[in-house]
């Protein structure tokens, strides 16, 4: 008879996306969302005790079965031809765009980048690491764009939020003069290099 | 961070012209560039120094297309526009003096760098998330039955009527528009332009019009940017025929201020 | 520091076809395939010693890691689970035009919901809730489409009869003046597989 931790392995190993919590309580029939993570605690501990291939990361709002970093120079043998496309630093710098301020427009996107984004943003709704999130009330009325779940799971994040905040590195001085150009002319980068993101976040 | 030239999911037939702008994906880029090699303050920038600087790095530029040339343009338009506002003969040991307008000009494209530089440093940091999670390997696959293999359970019949009514109540709300195509009035559409250049000063005429390809409402679109153009609210260029529009905020308009006219 | 079981273990979790003696071997630098057969033979042991959710079989000239017979249940209900959850927006919007409207053509259905149905149709027809009724006579000769005894089964009804009234009528534009619209086929539905969209969203 298999236990539930039994159980819950299984449909990590049998699931393509990430597995939900609410998802787990549902099959298990268990009675709430906090029994499914202590069973999913439960098998994590057992994961991290026994030192084999795998390992359980939460990501994308749910959890994933995976090998150990430290294994992949044999996987890349062994998949000779894997080659995952990277992303150009265009696409990440939209993608990060949209990870902040989503959901955003093409014109947006376009006036922080200075350059035309619609190619990249197909490439990146093509790859699904976007979406359409419906349309702004601008002229033209232009898409909107919000990143996916895929957007999560290629960046090993469990939600937006573990994006690093870069809003919040900004120290807002006092400014005396200029009133009429609003927030940005109000913001003050504490130097040149004020950019610095710290991981983790 | 991955190599600074562009990964193979860029546009294909615009690579090689890319490869040999450099690695700069836009003015913004070019600028920030400029800033962190001589050591430049994001919050104080020299105008006449960067001026010079861009102005020298643009002819070794080659553009990929001349859209992205129109946007390098503009900025080195406005860069040029801001250097004729310093208010003092050029003293390097002196701060650089502007005029209101120049000095908001100058804020605003320091905030633009700022924000710019801001993505740029997320973009990387999403660089080594993505090369982490690289090292990981998931199952190929799904290991579940396939979906035609598992019976549905039932689904509630509300859901579908609760679709149908959305898109009927849909149908409702716009058919006035379907009927009698009425697009929005120029002036309208004027009023929207103006909005969105206080929030940039350059626009692309293919993102204003870009999100929905209707005729009348890119006619619509262009009659507002040539009357604004007319009365003198915005600039456009246009470098060929059938070529992007650029259009760009006109700080001063000559009916208020009629000297400027000359000035620029 | 990976063990070699570790590592042929991540080999049987990350391959998608049975793994071969030869390939172990090879990706492991073994100096025989009677190596590779032993060190397979020391993680199935280890395998077959704990009790989790997984197994080693053997099967068309490999090696495979798949989950025991006896968890087959949980993975029923986990992948129906889905199904379910999978009904997006887009998918119930489609099938609520098809419902009341059959049989209607793709453009049609297109024109109502204003963006490509496309990918929903065709993952409609692939959970067989819908079928191709025929063509329509008209330009292009569309596919026309209609629901499925499925379809009844699924939403509990003797026939389509007993779809509730709703108030007001659903429009299908006519489509001399759609084609010219040209955005509608244009887009691509953003919500097409679904998968990140929860039912009745």
């Amino acid at each position: 008879m298999p236990t539930p931790a039994d159980v819950l392995e299984a449909l990590l190993f049998a699931s393509d996306t990430p597995l939900e919590l609410e998802r787990i309580r549902e099959v298990l029939e268990l009675p709430d969302a906090r029994a499914a993570r202590a069973l999913m605690d439960e098998l994590r501990a057992r994961y991290e005790a026994s030192s084999g291939a795998l390992t359980i990361l939460e990501v994308g709002g749910g959890f994933r079965l995976v090998t150990r970093p430290a294994l992949a120079p044999w996987l890349v043998r062994l998949a000779r031809a894997r080659t995952r496309a990277r992303l150009s630093r265009p696409a990440l710098e939209t993608l990060a765009i949209v990870g902040y301020k989503q959901p955003v427009s093409r014109p947006e996107v376009d006036a922080i980048r200075g350059v035309n984004s619609e190619a990249v943003l197909d490439n990146l709704l093509e790859r699904r690491l976007l979406r359409i999130a419906g349309r702004k009330d601008a002229p033209g009325r232009p898409f909107l764009y919000e990143t996916t779940r895929e957007f999560l799971v290629a960046f090993g994040l469990r939600d937006v939020g573990d994006l690093p905040k870069v809003e919040g590195e900004l120290i807002v001085p006092e400014l005396a003069s200029v009133t009429d150009h609003g927030e940005a002319a109000a913001q003050q980068d504490p130097g040149a290099g004020g950019a610095d993101v710290p991981a983790g976040g | 961070m991955t190599a600074d030239g562009p990964a193979p999911d860029t546009l294909a037939p615009s690579r090689d012209l890319t490869l040999r702008v450099g690695t700069f994906e836009g003015p913004l880029d070019l600028l920030l560039h400029l800033c962190r090699t001589s050591e430049i303050d994001l919050a104080h920038l020299p105008v006449r120094t960067i001026t010079d600087q861009y102005l020298a790095h643009l002819e070794a530029v080659e553009f990929r297309d001349l859209e992205t040339a129109g946007a390098y343009l503009v900025m080195a338009a406005t860069l040029i526009y801001l250097k004729s506002k310093l208010l003092v003969p050029p003293d390097p040991s002196e701060t650089e003096l502007l005029d209101e307008e120049g000095l908001a000009l100058r804020q605003e494209l320091e905030a633009r760098l700022r924000e710019y530089a801001r993505v740029k440093t997320l973009g990387a940091w999403l660089a080594t998330r993505e090369a982490e999670q690289a090292l990981l390997w998931g199952r190929p696959g799904s290991g579940l039955p396939p979906a035609e293999e598992i019976p549905l359970e039932d689904l509630s019949v509300h859901l579908l009527e609760r679709a149908v009514r959305r898109l009927i109540e849909d149908q409702q709300r716009l058919r006035p528009r379907e009927v009698e195509p009425n697009p929005p009035s120029v002036l309208e559409r004027m009023t929207e332009i103006l909005s969105l250049l206080r929030d940039t000063w350059s626009l692309l005429f293919s993102s204003l019009a870009g999100g929905e390809r209707r005729r009348s409402e890119v006619v619509v679109t262009l009659l507002a940017v040539l009357e604004l153009v007319r009365l003198g609210r915005i600039r456009t260029q246009q470098t060929e025929l059938f070529g992007e529009i650029v259009i760009e905020r006109q700080t001063a308009s000559p009916a208020e201020e009629p000297t400027r006219a000359d000035a620029s």
